[in-house]
């Protein structure tokens, strides 16, 4: 387990090395000036000042030197500041991105308890009405874009019958994001569960476990659906990955104040150093969780704990 | 069967990295540690033992799907070892092979004429009207009609397309053919069938047949001479009366009479039951390899590998306890 | 009580070096003063400074400060806080972002605590209104101890004080009780009515409206397409800002046929009816613009630029065209161009719509801001292609953009020539306002005969305010300044 | 470390024991896309207590079907019992509800599977899976379940038990997660074991111990044995009776040695002939093996009449036309062949 | 999706074989299509996705009026006999810029799919088959990658390029290489380990023959039905982009440009906002219902359960 573990940071520490180079290339693969086109918003730059600013972001260096440079500060934890503002990047998106986590974890959360109930009952009864009714939702629900579905339930809930505020960022806000995160999602859980709880259920120990006399409930939840969560949990970790793309445009929707909705305005005003720093960031929170989910995963499965 | 020996193995070695820690030594697996034999023209030699004994990894290192780690692979006296692949072209056209799953083994695009004709194709050797004739024939010769020639694998039986995997090893005219259990995939009415077409085949055509199995039974029918192996070693090989009659090492003896036998009125006879499982190939036991199942083991076992012992004229056998007895 | 004023995006900074945005001026405004104001007409007043004189030649002006000014954080506001605040736009090591828009000057000298003099290498007309301008809003000198200045922290002397901002979400102001209004246009000498000023970023503008009519927000950014229900709800007062500074207008890439010419510039003005455009997409909401700069903006004149302009005649532009050799077995193709946002591809629709009556194809482009700065001059570089044709705007409150814009190479490289281009030397040189608006209607004349710019609308973005009825007080500005000073909270 | 171990043949003295399992005119059917297919037709036997009853076929016989359907594990909703009785110490399975059925699995009624391996959770210990079975039905505190596995898995030669019990699946060889299953299946003393070709996976050293092991079981508790297998030479070396599978149908059936002596089947003589014998063969070439020519028919496309006709060198009209019937040709020995009396000649 | 795609491949690669076709790839892959419409789900995805191509071929003789036909009616106007759809605010007919958006969703699912598929399938290809140091690095930078999620990189890439629906459909397809990349990867493993392989190597067969001849036309057609699939996702990324107006810009009536510019009149005019969201819900649907229906009358465990 251990070995396990650490081959998987030794990966993500790789992943987060190849994101630095790629990260750091960014701006170099800008068609026409960078420095140019990040000031094209800014009235009256003088010719000195976009000199400046090339310096400091070191473009006038060679790329390795660039890069080097850029490793030694992303060590000390500086990520530049931003063109509009210039503003510490770190700063800024440390300050976001706990709502982006705590919008896409609480996604997760609604996605994974509708989701892994609809997908297990609808295992279990599989081809029956029920099945097919829970089936038929979730393939209309993997197939609704979810800005579109928030957009409905914002202008419907929020707007509309004012059930929900429409402005702040506090808990009532959070709910129609996390909503429209969550059920996208929980269609998507629910179909991935009902398959992969179906493949358990065609196990061969599934069919010993019931040649061994034992209560169905038991069979179920203690054979089944242990054996079940392991997959599953796979699926969560990747799963969390997608709520965190998916809440870059969910928060766009509802004007969540969190990390995607910055990146977005970032893109828009050609922010290089706001963008670079956002993907690296984002990066480290993927890699992150799905270290996490590994322990998780060698946590649940024997066959790697030992 | 003096003619010279159409293959020759000398102590071949191949050695598999295996995953082991992170920071620790590099690990290897031996599957195949040090086996030596030969086969002569027009002779079957099969090769038996448990699964993961190594004998297809024989089979694969002979066709150079496997690297040798150590030792000599000799093709009609030349050590193919070192060859690169556009050295073993000419090779591969004398000595072919047929693979265990049917299923498997057929391209699944390819049209069962093409798939008999391709090597012909790549060897150059024959193109157009005179391909399809060779391969039309060749078709015959395995017992299938040339008009299913244009049909593709999955519309074949088991049978059928094992009787394909022969026809494309042949239609090179090799030497020498590597089976690895071409057999033991099928039910048994078609297995019969193949075993029969494999030893009219081999008579007529003089091939020699490595012959990797691990069915007894189908061996003594087919093979004439016996390597047996265990855990990447041989432990002993002979003719085949020889060893079926009177097999030395104490592995062979527990083999033989492990098999059940279709006679109930046999039932009675005396059975030796090994006790406990084969050694895994990564940590295998100090000395003997099979000195932790062996019941009649000695501490000498522990210490040193046992050298190959003549028993009589082409029968030899690795057991220290065979060995003393035989000298004494 | 609080006044709760939601826009669609934050503010980049609390520092006026450090950004340019509208959406940042306008905060800026609420923290800080500056030395002078402009009043409901747009003419410059006094405010920090109680007065100001300008020398002979033009290069040396003298501000004396109001000797009872306090910053927020206590201190007496006196002609250190001047100097701090011009040296670091200026000759610090890391210069205001708009150093070049304060003119070539070369020292500013603290003449004694409450004078203080800035010399410019050359004389500059704007430099004057310039001192009004948020750009050269005044900073405390305690700033200087502050390691989060711009970020987390900003002392002014304005008739709010900064109390947090939480990035991305909210800025909380809160009142100054202590302020006394020297020049602002807003009828209360003295501290603001309410007690904090929240301004909210809320992109959704569908989620502000209904912010508003909750009374959760006493102060919007309305969408455009909202406008109408909300004037007429009883509730809700829509503030339209007239002088804002802002302009649209056509701009073309002269460099290559067909818009080297005057007269295809001119059959595109024609050819295209700004009114009904404007009517159809914004209603009433923005004005019809004739003048190379915004309505407001010192020489601008209706009444002059109509005599040069090309009003709506697609007759004439036919007859233009039909000179070029274009007709309608020869349409000219042409790629009409803006960037994102506040309607304008809904504006370039309509303009496609009217050219194609005259046998104008035009294909629409619509890329963010940057590109389309780059997208520009690179027309103006390249030979080849289809004609170009870009709905540009620009902000400023003094005819010196006509400087930045046309003067060779110009903004984007595109339209100049050498008379123009002594014009608008001139109008940066010449000081006396009479003389000087004489030049600059020398220099619209010019862009409008040639139609190198073609102005249609004065409109921008931000310059709608919907405002609750229960919290009357609010006003704008010349400029688009929002005025809480005489708000009421609710 | 030798273990030589002598049996004798346990001849039986059939008739004068207790039937445990009978199974009367079992007849399976799955449903699939078109319709449904018979995968067991009409199958009848009857297991006496002590016996050892196995059930020979090629694949797709309906061998697994068949002990599947006793066990009431037919996979849901595709397959169902169409038709016939089993009855289980007298009593009628299908009358019994899931939960008496549940009782009655493992306890009365013990099953063991193919592959050793997918037939365990991998994700929860040996221990556990031992012992869940044995508080359910022996109805003992953990404690006394884990001591109970211990020794069970002590009867079946684990070594070092208690150490193995927090072990997982995978921790074990193929050959003794086999003698696990068989302790599970073992461990509430079940009168019938069925164990769909137990040996399949595993190799002929492990098989003979794993055979052993169970014809040992069955001396000490008495249990009945289903084996099913499609090696006639495990058939040979374990059953006391034997019944040959053909499509769905029974074949053949009798005691071991009168089949293997004097078929009565076409098919069951081919499969003896096919099968090469250790110790039998000439040298290289000298005789053939038995072919049967072409390959078992699908379900939904069997010939009509007898469905080993379009196979059978014995084949005649009447094959193509009647079913045969299930005869008795000799005392206890049956078969369903038109022509029993040309075999003779050919076995 | 991931689980849900790799457990595709594994039967479509198993099936694909059995599939009662007689020659070509493409007459297998109708034998596929054939087998698949057995499956209701397969047969109405398959009928919308017809319906979407004739739609986008025959757009201009079905459309009443031109995509950017302004006062076509009166601006928003609700729907009606004229104005199916109704109109938006340029009195443009909805119903006929829906259906000229058909075509760009075609152009999106064609082009972002095929850039993913030709350069995931030759990148798995040539891992797979080359093994040593190419594989290792090929797939260890299809790992990096793959981690950041798909949204990340359309992100990345639109920062790079500028928003425009080109971008958007270079930056979909680009963000999903990795993923046809490990599925064309492990079908090449799986492939090259069968006895066919082997026995082509050993009768001599060149690099040329082996990839062409024997590894392509075996990972192909798996990896066709994946992308059927895939024709969703991406239907649904590049819409999101251009949601969040980093895709197609106004006045083109891409779906997602024209939900974006619709929200605007959501209170007073909700159709804007409702049919181009249907439309984008009903081709992705229709594609998911096609790809499930595929799979699933390729895998015999499924349908035997049925
Ligand atoms: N490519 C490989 N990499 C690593 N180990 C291998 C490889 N191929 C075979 N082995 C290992 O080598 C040993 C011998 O394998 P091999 O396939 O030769 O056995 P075998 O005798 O043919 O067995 P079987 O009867 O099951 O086919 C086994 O332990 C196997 O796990
Ligand atoms: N779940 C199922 N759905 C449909 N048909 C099935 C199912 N299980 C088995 N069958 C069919 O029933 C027939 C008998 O299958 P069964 O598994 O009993 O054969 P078997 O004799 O056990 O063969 P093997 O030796 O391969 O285990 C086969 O033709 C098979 O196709
Ligand atoms: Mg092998
Ligand atoms: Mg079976």
């Amino acid at each position: 387990m251990a070995q396990f573990l650490v081959q998987r940071l030794l990966a993500a520490v790789l992943t987060i090395f190849v994101t630095t180079i790629a990260v750091s290339m960014l701006i170099h693969l800008v068609p026409g000036d960078p420095v140019q086109i990040m000031f094209a918003q800014s009235q009256g730059t003088t010719p000195e000042q976009l000199e400046e600013v090339r310096q400091r972001l070191g473009l006038d260096q060679p790329l390795v030197k660039q890069y080097i440079a850029y490793l030694g500060r992303l060590l000390q934890g500086d990520l530049g500041v931003t063109i509009r503002g210039e503003q510490p990047v770190l700063q800024l998106l440390l300050l976001r991105l706990p709502n982006t986590l705590i919008l896409a974890a609480s996604a997760l959360l609604i996605a994974s308890v509708i989701g892994l109930t609809f997908g297990f009952i609808a295992a279990y009864k599989r081809g029956s009405w029920l099945d097919t009714f829970l089936m038929t939702t979730a393939i209309l629900g993997v197939s609704m874009p979810h800005f579109w579905l928030g957009l409905i339930l914002l202008f419907y809930f929020a707007v509309h019958l004012g059930w929900f505020p429409v402005a702040g960022s506090g808990f009532p806000n959070l709910v129609l994001p996390a909503l429209t995160l969550g059920l996208t999602n929980a269609a998507i859980i629910a179909r991935l569960t009902r398959s992969s709880m179906i493949d358990i259920f065609d196990q061969d120990f599934i069919r010993t476990a019931h040649a061994k006399g034992l209560p169905r409930a038991m069979v179920l939840y203690r054979h089944a659906l242990r054996a079940g969560l392991v997959p599953i949990v796979t699926m969560m970790g990747l799963q969390f990955t997608y709520m965190m793309g998916g809440a870059i445009v969910v928060e766009n929707v509802f004007g969540w104040n969190g990390v995607g909705r910055m990146a977005i305005q970032a893109i828009f005003q050609r922010d290089y150093p706001l963008i670079q720093g956002f993907i690296l960031m984002f990066a480290i929170v993927v890699v992150l969780v799905s270290i996490l989910m590994d322990v998780i995963y060698a946590l649940l499965d024997p066959r790697i704990r030992h | 069967m003096t003619a010279a020996p159409i293959l020759e193995l000398d102590s071949l070695i191949k050695r598999f990295p295996v995953k082991g820690r992170l920071f620790g030594p590099k690990k290897t697996l031996a599957a195949v540690n040090g086996v030596s034999l030969e086969i002569r023209p027009g002779e079957t030699l099969a090769l038996v033992g448990e699964s993961g004994c190594g004998k297809s990894t024989v089979g694969k290192t002979i066709m150079k799907l496997h690297d040798p780690s150590e030792g000599r692979i000799l093709i009609n006296g030349r050590d193919i070892a070192p060859l690169s692949r556009a050295g073993m072209k000419p090779v591969w056209r004398k000595v072919q092979t047929i693979f265990q799953d049917p299923f498997a083994s057929l391209n699944p695009r390819m049209t069962a004429g093409a798939i008999v004709g391709e090597p012909l194709t790549i060897h150059g050797l024959a193109k157009g009207a005179e391909k399809d004739r060779i391969v039309a024939e060749t078709f015959r010769k395995v017992g299938l009609r040339p008009d299913q020639m244009a049909r593709f694998a999955h519309e074949f039986s088991g049978g059928q397309r094992q009787r394909l995997s022969i026809a494309r090893a042949l239609v090179t005219e090799p030497d020498l053919i590597v089976a690895d259990e071409p057999v033991s995939a099928l039910d048994v009415s078609i297995q019969a069938s193949v075993i029969n077409l494999l030893i009219r085949l081999q008579k007529e055509m003089g091939l020699a047949m490595l012959f990797i199995s691990h069915d007894m039974s189908v061996v003594e029918h087919i093979s004439h001479r016996v390597a047996v192996m265990y855990l990447g070693r041989l432990v002993e090989s002979g003719p085949r009366a020889e060893i079926y009659r009177n097999p030395q090492h104490p592995y062979t003896q527990a083999l033989l009479s492990a098999v059940p036998v279709a006679d109930p009125s046999l039932r009675g006879r005396e059975r030796i039951v090994l006790k406990g499982d084969v050694p895994s190939p990564i940590d295998p036991p100090s000395g003997c390899p099979f000195r932790t199942r062996c019941p009649i083991a000695e501490d000498v076992c522990a210490t040193a590998m046992p050298k190959t012992t003549t028993v009589s004229e082409g029968h030899g056998v690795a057991c220290h306890v065979r060995a003393r007895g035989l000298a004494a | 009580g609080d006044i709760v004023w939601a826009r669609d995006g934050d503010i980049d900074s609390l520092d006026p070096h450090r950004a340019t945005s509208t959406l940042s001026r306008q905060v800026w405004y609420q923290i800080y003063d500056s030395l002078l104001e402009f009043d409901d007409d747009g003419s410059v007043v006094s405010n920090l400074a109680e007065s100001w004189d300008v020398s002979e030649d033009g290069t040396e002006i003298t501000f004396t400060l109001h000797d009872d000014i306090m910053c927020h954080d206590g201190t007496p506001f006196d002609a250190d806080d001047v100097m701090w605040t011009a040296e670091r736009a200026l000759f610090g090591d890391n210069p205001s972002l708009t150093k070049a828009s304060w003119g070539n000057v070369s020292a500013v000298d603290k003449i004694d605590s409450l004078t203080v003099m800035f010399t410019l290498d050359t004389p500059f007309g704007a430099f004057v209104p310039f001192m009004a301008d948020q750009f050269t809003s005044m900073l405390c000198d305690s700033n200087a101890e502050a390691a989060d200045f711009g970020t987390g922290s900003a002392i002014g002397t304005g008739p709010w004080k900064f109390g947090s901002w939480t990035k991305g979400s909210e800025i909380v102001l809160e009142a100054n009780a202590d302020y006394v209004n020297r020049g602002r246009p807003v009828d209360n000498p003295g501290a603001p009515l309410a007690d904090r000023l929240i301004v909210r970023t809320m992109p959704e503008g569908q989620t502000r409206v209904a912010g508003l009519r909750t009374g959760e927000l006493n102060v919007i950014v309305p969408p455009i397409q909202e406008v109408k229900s909300l004037q007429d709800d009883e509730a809700v007062e829509v503030h339209v800002a007239e002088g804002t500074g802002q302009n649209m207008f056509l701009q073309f890439a002269v460099t290559r046929p067909p818009f080297d010419d005057p007269r295809a510039r001119r059959a595109v003005s024609h050819a295209i009816d700004k009114d009904m455009a404007i009517q159809v997409v914004y209603g009433d909401l923005v004005e019809r613009q004739y003048c190379p700069i915004s309505r407001g903006v010192f020489g601008n004149d209706p009444e002059f630029c109509k005599q040069f302009d090309q009003d709506y005649d697609p007759e004439k532009a036919t007859e233009l065209l039909a000179e070029l050799g274009y007709g309608p077995d020869n349409p000219m193709e042409i790629i009409l161009a803006t960037w994102t946002g506040d309607n304008r591809e809904r504006m370039l629709q309509m303009l496609q719509n009217q050219l194609k009556q005259v046998n104008i194809i035009a294909s629409i482009e619509v890329m963010d801001i940057g590109t389309l700065n780059a997208r520009d001059t690179q027309e103006n570089n390249k030979t080849e292609g289809p004609g170009y044709v870009d709905l540009m705007g620009w902000t400023w409150f003094d005819p010196d953009l006509l400087y930045l814009l046309w003067h060779s190479p110009g903004a984007y490289e595109g339209f100049h020539t050498p008379e123009l281009d002594t014009i608008l030397e001139a109008t940066r040189t010449t000081v006396d306002p009479a003389e000087r608006e004489e030049v600059v209607k020398e220099a619209f004349k010019i862009l409008l005969e040639e139609a190198g710019q073609v102005p249609i609308y004065t409109p921008g973005w931000l310059w709608l305010y919907a405002v609750s009825a229960d919290t009357p007080g609010f006003k704008i500005g010349p400029f688009n300044r929002a005025q809480f000073g005489a708000m009421e909270a609710s | 470390m030798t273990d030589t171990a002598t049996q004798a043949i346990t001849a039986p003295t059939p008739d004068t024991r207790e039937t445990v399992l009978s199974v009367q005119d079992l007849t399976t059917e799955f449903r699939s896309g078109k319709g449904s297919v018979r995968a067991v037709d009409g199958v009848s036997f009857d297991l006496k207590k002590g016996e050892i009853l196995s059930i020979v076929g090629e694949s797709g016989s309906g061998k697994s079907v068949t002990s599947l359907s006793i066990m009431g594990l037919l996979p849901y909703p595709a397959g169902h019992i169409a038709g016939g009785r089993i009855l289980f110490e007298n009593r009628d399975l299908a009358s019994l509800s899931d939960r008496e059925m549940r009782k009655l699995r493992g306890a009365g009624l013990s099953m063991i599977f193919q592959e050793p391996l997918t037939s365990l959770n991998p994700v929860l210990s040996i221990g556990r899976q031992m012992t869940e079975g044995i508080m359910q039905h022996l109805g003992l505190s953990k404690p006394e379940a884990r001591k109970r596995a211990v020794e069970m898995m002590r009867r079946v030669s684990i070594p070092a038990p208690e150490d193995r019990l927090k072990d997982y699946p995978h921790q074990y060889s193929g050959g003794m997660l086999q003698r696990i299953m068989i302790a599970i299946a073992m461990s509430c003393d079940p009168r019938v074991l069925i164990a769909d070709e137990p040996t399949t996976a595993l190799d002929v050293t492990i098989q003979a111990q794993i055979l052993e092991l169970m014809k040992d079981l069955r001396d000490r508790t008495g249990a009945s044995i289903v084996l099913i297998t499609h090696d006639m030479g495990v058939v040979a070396e374990m059953a006391d009776r034997v019944i040959v599978m053909y499509c769905g149908r029974k074949v053949e059936e009798g005691p071991v040695d009168k089949v293997f002596a004097g078929p009565k089947h076409p098919y069951t003589i081919g499969l003896l002939g096919a099968l090469p014998v250790l110790g039998q063969a000439g040298s290289v070439g000298d005789t053939e093996l038995a072919e049967i020519p072409g390959v078992v028919p699908a379900l939904d496309a069997l010939p009509s009449g007898c469905r080993f006709s379009d196979r059978c060198r014995f084949a005649t009209d009447k094959c193509r036309a009647e079913d045969p019937p299930f005869v008795e040709s000799d005392p206890d020995h049956f078969s369903a062949c038109w022509h029993t009396d040309k075999l003779e000649a050919h076995t | 999706m991931n689980q849900r795609v790799t457990r595709a491949v594994d039967l479509a690669t198993a099936a694909i074989d059995a599939a009662p076709a007689r020659s070509s790839i493409g007459r297998r892959m109708i034998g596929v299509l054939q087998a698949a419409t057995a499956n209701r789900g397969a047969r109405i995805g398959l009928g919308l996705v017809l319906i979407l191509i004739v739609t986008a071929i025959f757009a201009p003789w079905i459309a009443p009026y031109g995509a950017d036909q302004m006062g076509a009616g009166m601006s928003l106007m609700p729907p009606s006999w004229d104005h199916w759809f109704g109109t938006d605010e340029f009195g443009r007919d909805m119903f006929s810029r829906v259906v000229y958006g058909a075509r760009l969703t075609i152009q999106v699912g064609v082009i972002a799919v095929g850039i993913s598929l030709t350069i995931g399938t030759l990148m798995g290809l040539v891992a797979g088959y080359a093994r040593g140091w190419t594989e290792r690095i090929l797939m260890r930078l299809v790992d990096v990658v793959f981690s950041f999620t798909e949204t990340l990189i359309a992100l990345a890439a639109v920062a790079v390029l500028g928003p425009s629906l080109t971008n958007a459909m270079i930056a979909v397809g680009i963000a999903a290489i990795p993923f046809y990349a490990r599925i064309a990867y492990s079908v090449t493993l799986v492939e090259r380990n069968k006895a066919y392989f082997s026995a082509a190597y050993v009768a001599g067969a060149g690099h040329f023959r082996l990839v062409f001849v024997h590894l392509l036309p075996n990972i192909v057609p798996p990896l066709i039905v994946v992308a059927t699939l895939g024709v969703s996702s991406a239907v649904l990324a590049a819409a999101g982009l251009s949601f969040l107006g980093l895709g197609a810009q106004p006045p083109s009536p891409e779906w997602g440009a024209m939900l974006s510019a619709g929200r605007d009149y959501f209170t007073q005019a909700s159709w804007i906002m409702i049919y181009p969201g249907l439309a984008i819900m009903i081709t992705v649907l229709a594609f998911n219902l096609l790809g499930d229906g595929i799979r699933e009358a390729l895998d015999p465990k499924q349908k035997a359960k049925r």
